[in-house]
């Protein structure tokens, strides 16, 4: 079963049609990609799912269980995570509590234990704080544990983000551009660090990214938005070559000057 | 450290002066806010009356020194006053307050400090209905002041039909109260009910309801400073019937906000025309020579309840063969006292610690000028 | 019931209008402060009252030159509240200069402190000059435009009982739409406008875009509490009576409305001051009729909040207000 | 030299001896003049100038509670104005819990509250009415007023009633935001100050505007608490509570999770915490200590009326929480302390002395500007001085600083990766 | 002759050093380029320029005058267009009254509708949104709104800080083009990029930053062929 399957969701916002019918799923373990030109809706598709927006009509379900209608919160209980396209961190917290917070909903203590400092309420905090500085080491963040998120350089908060959201423990984490901002170098890492982290915490991974080099290296499979509908899916190698994506996404990658125009006017038609 | 200059002799709790006992006084009332101006006059006759006897008991060895405090009005101020007053054992009694809601938290204090206070304002009836021992008046209470009143709207101006306003504090809704009871027991048919918020100058809201009641005769239970503008409002509005109020509105302010409105307005207050007596006269003279400015109704109430403190003090010192008396002893002295004649006043105090000489006076508005003219006194 | 409701009717549109018309314009200093800067200026209320000292204080002082008995009452009208209202305005430039812009960095509480700082020093200094001056704090003007008018309601039905009002009531009113209007213009029409819209959003990137931003602030400022000192101004022509202490519940009370209508929106502001004023007006006048006297007028400030809860509750950005779209 | 002074102050056994000789001289100092108001203030002061030296927390709360229960009621109770002191210490103690309650709101969970005295209101009544014959207009059953050992119940009592409030009053929070917030929590604050001083018709709850007074003292084992320097105590315990509880609260996961509510609703929902539980958890939690300390107040003032609750009231103890600096116990307290002292002692104390100069004759001062009057302005003027000042806050709060080395444990998720850029998976 | 120039500028936030001497010059009509890696200086260096940060020492010079420290409402009259690191676009505005924010200083409205149209010819998408609020804009499409609003100042210096952040591809080529179209037209043009490569190979010359100071700089192929700049940009 997969873990994410959507049928025939749609979006409007007032005459705009953000989503349109879409459907798509994500297999267990798999590292799946959602590309398309700025607008195509990729990123209200994600709202969609994490229950920042509502869908108009469509469903979603998260291991075969209907998240529609679901706060975001319940929908993070449900196991899904994600990551800000502008990034949203705790800013006046450190990058420690930050990890923290993405605990939250499995630490169990009640309000007697924190007020009594129960030792189990000890326990069970010495323990997140290990285990988020386990995830801080393994983002390279540990030595910046008690810096202001907010002080943090672009790149470490990004990666920060998805420390955040993988101390969720979640099934399915969705990332929104994560190498944006980050030098080609910088984006390697990631890319690195993004293949391995599925295994490591046995997570599946939906993300949107513009960087074609780290989409076409990792992902498994990719579906292709614009103008709120799908318009292609299919595994890197498809996608590459299909010549609608190519025209209203890709493309012709090393156009020439001259040919702004053409491209321009193939792009921006309807 | 403001206090700190003078001399101290703390092992027994007194403070000496040139090698004679201090005793102190202290006063409370509203120094600052809305009520400064009453405040400051209860403060400075209690003063004036003081720095009078400073002679008489510097001969008996002691020094008299007044501590003025500044209760704004406002309760909880006062009782934390009341705490510092009570704590400071050279302090013997307490002239204050003016409004009873800060009189009435306040005394339970001194209560329990043992420390006696004489009110030269405060009407409540609540203040001495509690049975303090050391809580005094000099002023009649709201009991008698309310249904004075009523009697005279009903009986001379022959209101039927009465439409009652308060401004929704204790005083307010206190005088409201007897007057509406006593009131209904003439005959009289309460028309309506309505408030005003203390503050706020707008109250068409209020006149509206009087309007559509038509009545013969409003009665408000408040303050000068929102009556003055209920009244003027009111005169615009067409409305032409008496105006009637208890002794928060006996002040020249009532004047000078409603202006010409004022006329044909009715006041009850526990403050007589200082000048009615040949101690009035002088008093008002020698507080207008003092101060620089024109005695408040309240002065010489301030002044004759320090009298009436300083009396009793007087007598506990002397039964005390002359030695600084307890705070208890003084606090009987000064319940016990009988036909005190002070400036304007007689005071006798019954256990409850009222002054069964208490009057209460009536007064008209034919112009618009302060004091208005008497038309009625009645005692208990 | 209805009939005595009705009876009143009349007379409590118009009071409720004046009230509502005064809300309106103290709530629009609120409302152009908040818009630019996020920053609820409690002090906007003690503006008012400054306003109305001041105006009181020339009224009192030109009605006492001989020479100003040959001036129309109007023009004499006019003059003092141009001069209040410049007057108020620079003090409120002041208190920007003072008070608030060395915070614009700070957290976003700290200039309420200096806010409410600011309103107990005003409230005091302008008392110690009433008193200096006049020997007393409470101060009552000359009375203008006191004639009374009456209109003939019950000749239209005999359900309605007459009205009467003074003509300061439509001097107020007129003044206050005007400013209203030319406020409106100013803010909506003209560049400004965007230009404080665009600094109240993003100060670094408006002054990216040419726009002067410490120049805007205090045009802000300056107009937002020349508003105030005018209202001030016809505040006490209105009500006869002012103290330093009026500043704070009208303040508050106009600070509701501009909630209700939409903070930082200026329509939103004038709607929300007169609905708050006729709101009042109605609930004081009619409650206890309504309840069969369980509730009083004492009540009706728990109307007029209950109300505004209310609105809120279904309508978080207020009456006018527009929902923040965040894009996520 | 002046290097050698600050290694000298920033030794620990140095700043101890210096201390100590402070703590001594301030109390005997406090002892043998009475009526010094410094050295009363500066007693008080050592707590803070304990906060900043360099000793272990554990040390530091017990030297401050020695100072606070054993040396400051001592050192002031050989004199006069003894009770005058434990009047505003006490009055201080409850500033200070009410100021921590609302930076539970304010400070953690950034929901500015505008109309926070009413959760006080409603403490304070529910022990005022039954406390007296109040209770009897409309409770079928039971003898009123109750006995002065209820106290203690009515303390837990209270909290709830105020946690009921907070929750009630919370619920609009589901809908509304930031400054919309403000002015509904300071409607719903009005309107519980008017409720109160109109429920006297048509039954008698709260005896209106007449306030309820002769409230029953509270009693332990048969002894009556009646002076301040009871309720002194009755205080600092309730406050040591309070600030253990705040402490706790700070850096434990509900702390954390309003702060992230605070920061940034939508990512803080992202990550699994509710909203609205959140936030109504932290109305709840700061009005619980608020109507404590209202049980108190009704019983040390004896007397409760809807004056006490007012607007003003509220808008103080935010400048409090504001000023001392907002998330930050070791701030609000500071915060709490230093206006309820200016407004209760100092520039009351100020103000009795200019008097008496002015009675002696020694100065004169024009009426209008009677140093009692210029109370307002004094403290507007400090309040804008102190912003200016420290916009931060006095005392700023600051995170919790993780110890790496606790953290660090031997079964790593990833190797050393410091020189290498690529992760190696063999290694994992 | 340079247009802009910068002596040794040392930029601070509070007590944090940011610039450490950054010394560089732009010649009239060129593509320069700002190369580094994160947080190594290079907005703060667009900043000092604009008026947003202030320059504790050193100087810049434009075309003559000396603008350092000059508020950046009086920088952007003189020519000198800043777009802002992640967009900063007005949210609450339409596109429409964003655009006209960027033509603030413009008087006439048949001026300003003139630029507004030159914009849409390279932003067609904007003219379709012209009434959507910027916050609700995807990332790309506030991007393209944030560039034509600095074009309807018809700056002489345009300098954009990482222009293509969040942009498709295609849009990436079309910023690469409209930039180069810019230059063209006598626009000069000082651009931070995050990739280097695409950056360099358009720029006629490029600088090096890190750690708040230049190290490196040249013509942009001389460091497109740069080993160490291929080690550590290029990837
Ligand atoms: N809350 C909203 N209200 C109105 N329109 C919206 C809202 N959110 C998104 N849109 C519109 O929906 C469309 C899709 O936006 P979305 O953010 O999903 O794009 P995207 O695919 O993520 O683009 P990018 O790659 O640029 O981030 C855009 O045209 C956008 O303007
Ligand atoms: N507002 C600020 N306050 C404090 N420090 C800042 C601020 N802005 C930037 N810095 C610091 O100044 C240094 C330079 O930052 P700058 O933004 O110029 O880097 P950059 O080269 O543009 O990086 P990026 O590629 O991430 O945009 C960094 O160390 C950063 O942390
Ligand atoms: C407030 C004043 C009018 C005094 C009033 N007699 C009282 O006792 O409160
Ligand atoms: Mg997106
Ligand atoms: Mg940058």
């Amino acid at each position: 079963m997969p873990i994410l399957e959507v049928t025939n969701v749609t979006k409007e916002f007032g005459g705009l049609i953000a989503n349109k019918d879409i459907t798509l799923s994500v297999e267990k373990g798999s590292i799946t990609a959602v590309i398309g030109p700025n607008g195509a809706g990729k990123t209200t598709f994600f709202n969609l799912v994490t229950g920042v927006y509502q869908p108009t009509s469509g469903e979603i379900l998260v291991e075969g269980k209907s998240v529609v209608g679901l706060k975001p919160d319940e929908v993070a209980k449900r196991g899904i995570s994600r990551t800000f396209q502008n990034i949203r961190l705790f800013g006046e917290m450190t990058v420690l509590e930050n990890v923290l917070v993405g605990m939250h909903k499995h630490l169990k203590t009640g309000l007697l234990g924190i007020i009594l400092n129960l030792p189990s309420t000890r326990n069970e905090e010495l323990e997140a704080e290990k285990e988020a500085y386990r995830l801080l080491e393994y983002f390279d963040l540990a030595p910046l544990l008690n810096e202001k998120a907010k002080n943090l350089s672009y790149g470490a908060q990004r990666k920060l983000e998805i420390a955040r959201a993988l101390a969720t423990k979640p099934k399915l984490i969705l990332l929104d551009e994560p190498a944006a901002g980050m030098n080609p170098k910088e984006t390697k890492e990631l890319t690195d660090i993004i293949k391995q982290m599925g295994e490591e915490f046995d997570v599946s991974i939906l993300l949107i990214e513009h960087d074609m080099k780290l989409v076409m290296e990792i992902s498994e499979q990719i579906y292709v938005l614009d103008h709120g509908e799908k318009i292609a899916e299919g595994t890197p190698n498809e996608i590459r070559t299909n010549p609608k994506v190519i025209e209203a996404y890709l493309g012709s990658g090393a156009v020439q000057l001259g040919q702004r125009s053409e491209a321009s006017a193939n792009t921006t038609t309807e | 450290a403001c206090s700190s200059g003078e001399t101290s002799n703390s092992s027994e709790g007194t403070e000496t002066s040139g090698g004679k006992t201090v005793i102190k006084i202290a006063t409370q009332s509203p120094l600052s806010g809305g009520s400064s101006v009453i405040g400051d006059a209860i403060k400075s006759g209690a003063q004036m009356k003081l720095d009078e006897e400073k002679a008489k008991f510097e001969e008996m060895g002691f020094v008299l020194q007044l501590e003025p405090y500044d209760d704004q009005g406002d309760p909880k101020k006062g009782v934390s006053n009341a705490n510092v007053i009570g704590a400071d054992e050279s302090i013997y009694g307490v002239i204050g307050h003016y409004n009873s809601g800060v009189a009435i938290p306040s005394s339970e204090v001194y209560e329990k400090y043992n420390l006696v206070m004489v009110s030269p304002a405060n009407t409540a009836v609540e203040v001495t209905e509690r049975g303090l021992k050391t809580v005094n008046r000099i002023v009649a209470r709201d009991d008698l002041q309310g249904p004075a009143g009523a009697a005279y709207a009903v009986n001379e101006l022959g209101a039927k039909k009465i439409f009652v306003i308060t401004d929704k504090t204790a005083y307010g809704v206190g005088i409201a109260d007897t007057f509406t009871k006593e009131a209904k027991d003439l005959g009289a048919e309460i028309v309506g009910e309505g408030s005003i918020t203390i503050g706020e100058k707008d109250f068409n809201g209020v006149i509206n309801q009087v309007l559509t009641a038509s009545p013969d005769l409003v009665y408000f239970g408040g303050l000068y400073s929102e009556g003055g503008i209920l009244i003027k409002q009111a005169r615009d509005k067409g409305i032409t019937v008496p105006f009637m109020g208890g002794d928060g509105m006996d002040s020249s302010g009532l004047v000078d906000i409603a202006g010409d409105a004022i006329i044909n307005t009715f006041i009850t207050s526990i403050a007589g025309d200082s000048n009615a007596t040949e101690e009035g006269k002088k008093f008002v003279a020698d507080y207008k020579a003092k101060f620089n400015k024109d005695p408040e109704s309240f002065s010489v109430y301030a002044y004759d309840s320090m009298g009436v403190f300083l009396k009793g003090l007087e007598d506990a010192i002397n039964s005390n063969g002359g030695k600084l008396p307890s705070r208890e002893d003084v606090a009987t002295a000064v319940r016990a006292i009988e036909n005190y004649e002070g400036a304007l006043t007689t005071v006798t105090f019954d256990d409850k610690g009222d002054n069964v000489n208490s009057k209460v006076f009536i007064y008209e508005f034919e112009e618009a000028s302060y004091p208005p003219v008497q038309v009625g006194e009645v005692g208990q | 019931m209805l009939q005595e409701l009705l009876f009143s009717l009349p007379q409590v549109l118009i009071d409720g209008l004046a009230l509502g018309a005064i809300y309106a314009v103290v709530a629009l200093g609120y409302t152009m402060v908040y818009g630019i800067l996020q920053l609820i200026n409690f002090a906007h209320g003690e503006i008012f009252m400054t306003g109305a000292f001041i105006g009181t204080g020339f009224f009192i002082m030109l009605m006492g030159m001989s020479w100003t008995t040959a001036i129309p009452q109007l023009l004499l009208f006019i003059i003092v509240i141009v001069i209040t209202a410049s007057f108020t305005g620079l003090i409120g430039v002041g208190m920007e200069r003072v008070a608030y812009r060395p915070l614009r960095s700070a957290p976003r509480l700290i200039p309420l402190i200096t806010a409410i700082g600011i309103s107990f020093i005003l409230q005091d200094v302008i008392r110690f000059i009433a008193e200096l001056a006049t020997g007393r704090y409470i101060l009552t003007g000359p009375s203008l435009f006191s004639n009374q008018i009456t209109i003939n309601f019950s000749s239209i039905s005999s359900w309605f009982n007459n009205a009467s009002f003074k003509t300061s009531f439509l001097i107020v009113l007129i003044t206050a739409i005007l400013l209203m209007v030319a406020l409106d213009y100013f803010v909506n029409r003209t560049k400004w406008g965007t230009a404080i819209r665009a600094v109240s959003l993003d100060r670094e990137t408006a002054s990216l875009m040419s726009i002067n931003v410490n120049k805007v602030i205090s045009t802000t400022f300056f107009v937002g509490s020349a508003l105030g000192g005018a209202t001030g101004v016809l505040f006490a022509m209105q009500y006869g009576t002012i103290d330093p202490y009026i500043g704070f519940i009208l303040g508050l009370k106009a600070f509701i409305a501009a909630v209700l209508g939409g903070i930082g929106n200026i329509r939103g502001a004038m709607l929300g001051g007169v609905i708050l004023g006729l709101m009042e007006m109605f609930a004081a006048a009619n409650l206890s009729i309504l309840t069969g006297g369980i509730f009083g007028a004492e009540y009706k400030d728990v109307f007029a909040f209950a109300i505004l809860i209310i609105v809120l509750i279904f309508r978080p950005e207020g009456l006018l207000g527009k929902p923040t779209a965040e894009k996520v | 030299m002046k290097e050698k002074l600050t290694s000298f102050l920033q030794n620990k056994w140095s700043q101890v001896i210096l201390f100590t000789l402070f703590v001594v001289i301030t109390s005997l100092s406090l002892y043998l003049s009475q009526k010094s108001v410094v050295a009363f203030l500066l007693l008080l002061a050592s707590l803070l100038v304990l906060y900043y030296m360099k000793l272990k927390n554990l040390t530091k709360w017990i030297v401050s509670a020695g100072i606070l229960f054993i040396l400051l009621p001592m050192a002031s109770s050989g004199g006069p104005a003894f009770q005058s002191y434990m009047e505003v210490a006490t009055m201080v103690g409850i500033y200070v819990a009410m100021a921590l309650g609302l930076n539970i709101v304010v400070g953690l969970a950034g929901l500015l509250d505008l109309g926070f005295v009413a959760f006080f209101a409603v403490g304070a009544y529910s022990y005022a009415i039954f406390a007296t014959p109040q209770a009897s207009n409309f409770m079928p059953f039971g003898q009123y007023p109750l006995g002065g050992e209820s106290f203690w119940i009515f303390l837990i009592i209270g909290g709830i009633c105020a946690a009921i409030a907070g929750v009630l009053i919370g619920i609009p929070v589901l809908r509304v935001k930031g400054d919309y917030l403000a002015i509904v929590t300071l409607g719903f604050g009005e309107i519980i100050r008017i409720v109160f001083n109109n429920l006297d018709r048509p039954i008698n709850f709260t005896n209106g505007a007449m306030g309820i007074s002769s409230v029953t003292p509270p009693s332990i084992f048969g002894f009556n608490l009646v002076f301040p320097h009871h309720f002194y105590f009755v205080t600092l315990l309730i406050l040591a509570f309070t600030i253990f509880a705040v402490l706790r609260f700070e850096h434990s996961k509900l702390g954390r999770s309003w702060k992230a509510v605070r920061e940034n609703e939508i990512a803080a929902q992202a990550m699994g915490i509710p909203l609205v539980k959140t936030k109504l958890l932290a109305f709840a939690l700061g009005a619980t200590f608020s109507g404590m300390m209202g049980v108190v107040f009704a019983a040390k003032q004896a007397f409760i009326d809807p004056t006490s609750f007012t607007l003003l009231e509220s808008f103080t103890i935010l400048v409090m929480v504001v000023l001392g600096g907002m998330g930050s116990v070791p701030g609000v307290i500071l915060g709490a302390a230093l206006v309820t002292i200016l407004n209760l002692q100092v520039l009351t104390e100020l103000t009795n002395w200019v008097n008496q100069l002015n009675l002696s004759g020694m100065i004169t001062i024009p009426d209008a500007l009677s140093p009692a009057k210029m109370q307002k302005l004094l403290f507007g003027l400090l309040l804008v001085i102190f912003a200016l000042y420290r916009p931060i806050g006095l005392i700023p709060a600051k995170n919790k600083k993780f110890d790496e080395s606790k953290l660090k444990s031997s079964n790593s998720l990833s190797i050393d990766r410091e020189n290498s850029v690529a992760i190696d998976k063999d290694n994992v | 002759m340079p247009i802009l120039q910068l002596n040794n500028i040392e930029t601070y936030y509070g007590a944090i050093q940011a610039l450490k001497g950054i010394s560089m010059d732009v010649g009239k009509g060129e593509i320069v380029t700002l190369i580094g890696s994160n947080g190594a200086g290079k907005s703060t260096t667009l900043k000092s320029i604009s008026g947003l940060a202030k320059v504790k020492n050193g100087s810049i010079i434009y075309k003559d005058k000396d603008i350092t420290n000059r508020p950046p409402h009086e920088t952007t009259l003189l020519g000198l267009a800043h777009v802002p690191e992640g967009r900063r676009i007005f949210a609450q505005l339409t596109v429409k009254e964003n655009l006209q924010m960027g033509a603030y200083s413009v008087k006439g409205k048949d001026i300003i509708q003139e630029r507004m149209e030159t914009v849409f010819s390279y932003f067609p998408r904007l003219k379709e949104r012209l009434n959507q609020k910027g916050g609700t804009m995807s990332g790309g499409e506030q991007q393209m709104l944030a560039i034509g609003r600095a074009l309807m100042m018809q700056p002489e210096v345009l300098m954009l800080d990482e222009p293509s952040m969040g942009l498709a591809p295609i849009i990436v080529e079309q910023i690469f083009e409209i930039i180069l179209q810019l230059n063209s037209m006598g626009i000069t043009i000082l651009l931070i990029e995050q990739n280097a490569y695409q950056a360099l190979s358009i720029a006629h010359r490029g600088y090096v930053i890190q750690n708040g100071a230049i190290v490196l700089s040249g013509t942009g192929s001389e460091l497109i062929e740069n080993e160490q700049i291929k080690e550590a940009y290029l990837a």
